[in-house]
């Protein structure tokens, strides 16, 4: 069951996608002439990179601190390659630890959550180890992080995975040795529409009140269901302003992604020519 | 108007005006006992003290005149080459008895940086803004406001600065005359610092962030959030009583002041809700990890600086005795050798964004 | 006599604010001889003039302002555009500057209207105000004149002269006045008390009364002031034998007029400078005092001003009093309606 | 691959009525007195208590503020016995690059801090090392023969 | 949560944006709020100019702002603009209004959808009165524009007084230069 559903999922992808079909030309190389060309950048630089834009709160907005952090995340992006990545993609972190042996240490795991913006940035990896769950947090740009390392890139049907911790083990155990699954150049990122068994409550968070997409069928009694309605805040996703205030507007995107695209470039050009070099078929390693 | 006059005659012109004012039918002569008719106030603010802002009214100036008033602006403040002299003062070497000046700045956010045995610590940008000088009172004219009783030790003069230019335009011409003499453009800002005499700048000399060095520390003052009327637990720490078990609307309160008998009154001191905020606050002994030449800002250690995010900061050197600076500071304030610097100033034990990725070694 | 000043300074002060009380005191003890004969003269012609109307006779007045329409019945020879704006409400009574009649004709507010008319008023601040700014700069010259006249101690001899037509466009408003001290110039707080006097004048809100008399009584009222009295033959020549006086205050003076309501039409007022001039009128040397002004109604931040004062401080170059053609005052502008 | 028969086996005991040897309560985030621990170790007595669902609970933290962090040393009741025992893993959460793990581990120690056991069958942080390392007296307990019986690390 | 939303995007408003949002005072929650905030987007968009309490307006004039930004920005095609106008309208006639009137006019437009002045209050009422409109509406503007009035006293004296600085200021620029390359010249000669 698990291992077909992301050859399924991919392959479905493929055709509804058509993100990358048409970046042939990378913006740097060609320099912005349109103001519509700037749009589209815009529009794949604030998924893959959306620890550039600043908080949101207007209270904490300062323009010259915001310059700083990006100067500063830019420094440190010439010195490692932070990858395009997404919840839901199994992540190996090299990073050097002062405690083991050989000063180094590697961590394989499925990144169940991302949060924070510029130099706060981190992302929760989460693996099953001799039956043990272990979850580490990184800091994106932590100065120790030797590597990163995309083993499996697909996004998952749910901004956060923390619902695995509840999930039969099965669903987060990773081979610690796992290849890089690579992708044929100019595909989509495959969004793999795997649905999650869950094990019986106890549970760390009332699941059935999250509108989770990527589970299977919870199996609670309907008084849960009922609760959960009753809790629901139907109108939030009308308040205009609760949505603008919760994100930052484009022309403001446009101005922060124009400034660093194309220091960005360099790191991401190498990805793709890497990605071009080998490809192999995804591998089966549930 | 007369006794006005009166007060503004200076010695030199006194003839030339008598002769001249007797033509007119006002009188200029002394008031006698004036000093026992308005006795001076006890308590009085000091002299910068005035309306700043203008009433806000629609001028309906036309666009054109409104970018003439901005080009007379540009010509009469920026355009001016008035350069300080470079011999500011004083061959005088920082020693630890002498007060420099501090410095307004904007808080301007936190961020993490790393040091380089990987630890990660959190700073506070401040920017400092454009301070310059505007006028020096020396310990001998200062008048504060409570007399000191006794010998003083150590006399310090007061330098006023100001910070953050402004159109004057949107100030009153009271406050817009403070700036008269040292010729800067009237600023948003102003603040009093004690100097030592031999610390003092002249008028219009600018003040810029490399006043401060990264490694040494520094006092922060600001303006705490303000956060009303608030109750034990959030203004104190107070721990409030269980949720349940009994416990019958007393779920945030505070609990018993004190004990009966002899001591049956509330103790001075004692902790109860009230007004929490609004109120400065000095943070001590904050080290000055990074300084960035291009934006004039310090990263200072902490998350905790008085003030919300974009309020005005007031900086010091440190009076913490162990953190005071074993080096000589500028003095009395940074002059450029007209040597270009770098962007980013490090504190040596912070890692760098731009150098490679930490690795650790056996031996350490 | 004595009684007669009494008079009408008791009617200037209940006429003002109260405050104008403490200033009217030191005013009298200063108003010279002359200036009491003059306003004497004035109030004997102003009552003989009321006295002469007669028979009462009504008038249509047909009031258009912005947005409402109005009709009065008013009192011919008597009734000025003043009553008028007093009956249709305080605000327009304090904000016009000058009144409208069939929309050609500018006219003094308290002036008697002769005939049934359409009426308009005008303030500072409406599309097209160059004929009302012209109107304010010239009751500027004209208080300027009441300063310039006032301010001097007795030993100073003082003699004003005249003012050229207004020009906005030159940056300050000029009148010329002859003093008999040798050269003259002022300091800045010397300036400053200046200004602060026209400040205060203006602030006494004296109502600018107008009336047109003989010339016979024009020579009488400044048989003391010898420019004046050379010019008004020739005025009276160009007006059809009629001369046109203005008093606010005391002050009383020749112009073809209109003028603006009230003294306290006046907001920010700077005398920026007193410059002598380089002619050869008999009598001694002519000074030219300058200045520059703002309607109430219309705010300034301060730095704008300064920019303004700061013009105003160069020589004005309107024409020098006793070089080239005759003197002829306020040809610019005809505010006349045939009776 | 998926084990079916397991699931089958979980969902029948659900379905009894509430066993006195089964905890329904998630395990606590922080470790105070009376929290329930797991022992990792193949020691017998604590392989017997996890077997019987009778996991041993912390009756005391050695150290002033009677939470316990990684590393630190408990006092647990465990089969009716008092035994020492060390942190190996915490559920709360961790600093950066400090692991969390999905239950709180512990490893049975003597006085001497020798393990009970001879095998650690979970992973366990490496930071232990340079915390056991430190909590070492030359003269007191030798913690570090606890690192030797581990497994693995993470 | 300080990470910025990327599943959504708009387009900035050009009205000042409160920090905080009102309460407005609703007993029913934050969903009278926006029942509230929706009857008065409803009225101003059918009215074009509408006279109401300050703060109402003030937190009105913001929504209104955004429903007309994403009208512009996303057109009538895009379903969620469709449900947000559908929500946001009580009256369904005013959807049509918003997406084929609203939205051509203000399309090129570089200030915000809407005015807002401060309305004076009768005297015994202590509450802050406002008036908000549409720009771009049939009716007599409420306040004189004097804002680009030459003619004003104010303006002729400062247009003097513009030139006599500039003629100046060039004249002293031209100075200077002739001086310089006079300087230069002797130095050539020498």
């Amino acid at each position: 069951m698990l291992s077909t559903t992301p050859r399924l999922a991919l392959s479905r992808q493929l055709k509804n996608f058509r993100r990358f079909a048409t970046a042939t030309t990378t913006p740097a190389e060609q320099p912005v002439k349109d103001k519509s060309d700037t749009r589209k950048n815009v529009l794949e630089y604030r998924q893959i990179y959306p620890e550039f834009l600043p908080d949101p709160k207007i209270e904490f907005r300062n323009p010259i601190r915001e310059k700083l952090e990006r100067s500063d995340m830019i420094a440190r992006r010439a010195n490692v390659d932070i990858p395009e990545f997404y919840v839901g993609s199994v992540l190996a972190v090299t990073s050097a630890d002062r405690h083991s042996p050989g000063k180094l240490h590697r961590f394989v795991g499925i990144c169940i959550k991302r949060e924070g913006c510029g130099l706060r940035a981190n992302f929760l990896l989460r693996n099953v180890i001799d039956h043990q769950g272990v979850e580490i947090l990184y800091d994106m740009y932590d100065p120790t992080i030797k590597g990163i390392e995309v083993l499996r890139l697909e996004k998952r049907l749910d901004n956060e995975l923390l619902y695995l911790r509840d999930a039969l083990p099965e669903y987060s155990t990773f081979d610690s040795n796992m290849e890089i699954e690579i992708l044929p150049e100019g595909a989509p990122v495959p969004v793999n529409e795997i649905k999650v068994k869950l094990k019986p409550r106890p549970w760390l968070d009332r699941w059935e009140r999250k509108n989770l997409k990527g589970v299977q069928d919870l199996e609670l009694p309907q008084r849960f269901y009922d609760r959960a309605k009753e809790l629901e805040t139907p109108w939030e996703k009308y308040d205009l302003m609760k949505q603008y205030m919760r994100t930052v507007p484009e022309e403001e995107q446009v101005e922060i992604f124009s400034e660093v695209q194309t220091h960005l470039h360099r790191s991401g050009a190498a990805q793709k020519l890497k990605r071009k070099r080998t490809f192999v078929k995804p591998t089966k390693l549930a | 108007m007369a006794l006005a006059l009166t007060t503004t005659f200076t010695k030199s012109t006194v003839k030339f005006l008598e002769e001249r004012l007797l033509l007119l039918t006002i009188s200029c002569g002394p008031v006698r006992n004036k000093s026992k008719q308005n006795p001076k106030p006890r308590l009085r603010n000091p002299t910068w003290f005035t309306q700043k802002h203008r009433v806000s009214s629609d001028d309906n100036v036309t666009l054109e005149n409104k970018e003439f008033l901005k080009e007379v602006v540009q010509d009469r403040y920026f355009n001016v080459d008035n350069e300080i002299s470079k011999d500011l003062a004083s061959n005088v070497i920082w020693r630890p008895g002498l007060q420099r000046t501090g410095v307004m700045a904007r808080k301007i956010g936190i961020y993490p940086m790393w040091l380089k045995t990987g630890k990660k610590i959190s700073t506070t940008l401040l920017q400092v803004l454009d301070n310059h000088v505007i006028k020096y009172y020396p310990p001998e004219d200062y008048d504060p406001q409570v007399k000191r009783v006794g010998r003083i030790y150590n006399r310090k003069g007061c330098l006023l600065l100001g910070a953050e230019g402004a159109d004057p335009s949107t100030f009153t011409r009271e406050y817009c005359g403070l700036f008269k003499d040292s010729g800067v453009i009237p600023k948003r800002h102003l603040a009093r610092f004690f100097v030592s005499p031999d610390a003092v700048l002249p008028a219009g000399t600018l003040i810029s962030a490399l006043h401060f060095q990264a490694g040494n520390y520094v006092d922060v003052r600001g303006l705490t959030i303000d956060r009303g009327f608030q109750g034990v637990m959030k203004r104190h720490g107070f721990k409030g009583m269980p949720a349940s078990h009994g416990v019958t609307k007393t779920h945030r309160r505070g609990g018993n002041i004190g004990g009966g008998g002899e001591k049956g009154r509330v103790w001075p001191g004692t902790k109860m809700p009230g007004h929490m905020g609004n109120r400065y606050r000095i943070l001590r002994g904050l080290k000055i990890w990074r300084i960035n030449t291009k934006y004039n800002v310090l990263f200072v250690s902490g998350q905790n600086i008085p003030g919300a995010t974009n309020s005005i900061v007031y900086i010091y050197d440190t009076k913490l005795p162990a953190r005071k600076p074993a080096e000589p500071l500028p003095f009395p304030t940074y002059i450029g050798t007209g040597e270009e610097l770098s962007e980013n100033i490090f504190d040596k034990e912070i890692h760098e964004f731009s150098e490679p990725t930490i690795v650790y070694s056996d031996k350490n | 006599m004595m009684n007669n000043i009494n008079v009408i300074l008791a009617r200037s002060m209940v006429a003002s604010f109260p405050r104008v009380a403490t200033c009217s005191k030191r005013l009298t003890s200063s108003l010279s001889s002359e200036a009491v004969r003059q306003n004497h003269l004035f109030d004997i012609e102003q009552k003989k003039q009321k006295e002469s109307v007669g028979r009462i006779e009504k008038i249509q007045i047909e009031y258009e302002g912005p947005t409402d329409k109005a009709t009065l019945t008013m009192n011919k020879h008597i009734s000025t555009p003043f009553d008028c704006a007093k009956h249709l409400g305080e605000r327009i009574a304090d904000q016009s500057a000058v009144a409208l009649l069939n929309n050609d004709t500018l006219w003094h507010m308290h002036k008697p209207l002769p005939d049934s008319c359409k009426l308009q008023f005008l303030h500072y601040k409406i599309p097209q105000p160059t004929a009302v700014n012209k109107i304010f700069w010239r009751s500027c010259s004209f208080i300027l004149g009441a300063v310039a006249n006032a301010a001097f101690k007795d030993t100073v001899k003082v003699q004003l002269h005249s003012f050229p037509s207004p020009n906005v466009r030159s940056g300050s408003f000029v009148y010329d006045v002859q003093l008999d001290l040798a050269d003259w110039k002022p300091t800045e707080k010397e300036l400053k008390v200046l200004s602060i006097e026209m400040i205060k004048f203006c602030q006494q809100s004296h109502a600018i009364e107008h009336m047109n008399v003989s010339t016979e009584l024009a020579l009488d009222l400044f048989r003391n002031n010898t420019h004046k009295y050379q010019q008004i033959p020739d005025i009276a020549a160009h007006n059809n034998g009629k001369i046109t006086l203005f008093r606010a205050g005391h002050h009383i003076d020749i112009s073809r007029g209109p003028m603006v309501t009230n003294t306290n039409h006046l907001g920010r007022v700077t005398i920026a400078n007193v410059i002598k001039l380089n002619t050869d009128v008999p009598g001694g040397p002519i000074y030219r005092f300058q200045g520059v002004a703002l309607p109430k109604s219309i705010m300034l931040n301060h730095f704008a001003f300064g920019l303004l004062e700061e013009r105003a401080r160069n020589l004005n170059p309107a024409r020098i009093p006793g070089s080239q053609e005759s003197f002829e005052e306020d040809n610019s502008f005809v505010a006349q309606v045939t009776a | 691959m998926f084990n079916k028969s397991a699931l089958l086996r979980i969902s029948s005991l659900l379905s009894q009525p509430a066993s006195k040897n089964f905890h329904l309560s998630s395990t606590c985030n922080e470790i105070r007195k009376l929290a329930r621990l797991r022992v990792v170790d193949n020691s017998e007595i604590g392989k017997r208590a996890m077997a019987e669902g009778k996991p041993p609970r912390c009756i005391h933290v050695y150290n002033k503020t009677e939470v316990g962090l990684i590393g630190d040393r408990v006092l647990v009741a465990i089969k009716g016995e008092k035994k020492k025992a060390i942190l190996v893993g915490l559920k709360q959460n961790q600093k950066p690059k400090v692991p969390k793990f999905d239950s709180n581990n512990i490893v049975l120690i003597d006085d001497s801090g020798t393990p009970l056991g001879t095998r650690i069958h979970v992973p366990i942080p490496t930071i232990l090392r340079t915390i056991l390392k430190e909590r070492t007296h030359a003269k007191g307990a030798d913690y570090t023969k606890l690192l030797g019986i581990a497994s693995k690390f993470v | 949560m300080n990470q910025a939303e990327i599943s959504k995007l708009v387009s900035q408003l050009r009205v000042r944006v409160n920090p905080r949002l009102r309460k407005l005072k609703s007993a029913g929650g934050p969903e009278a709020r926006l029942d509230k905030l929706r009857k008065t987007v409803t009225a101003l968009i059918k009215h074009e100019r509408i006279e109401l309490n300050y703060p109402r307006a003030d937190e009105s004039r913001m929504y209104a702002e955004r429903l007309i930004s994403d009208a512009i920005r996303y057109g009538d095609c895009h379903r969620e603009t469709m449900e947000m106008a559908d929500f946001w309208l009580i009256e369904k006639q005013l959807v049509h209004k918003l997406f084929k009137v609203l939205a051509p006019r203000f399309v090129n437009y570089s200030t915000a959808y809407t005015r807002m002045y401060t309305a004076p209050s009768v005297y015994p009422e202590v509450v802050k009165r406002a008036v908000l409109e549409l720009r771009g509406n049939p009716y007599p503007s409420l306040v004189p524009d004097m804002h680009n009035n030459r003619n004003l006293i104010h303006n002729v004296l400062l247009d003097e007084a513009k030139k006599a600085y500039r003629t100046q200021k060039y004249e002293e620029i031209a100075a200077k230069i002739d001086a310089a390359e006079k300087s230069v010249s002797e130095e050539a000669r020498k």
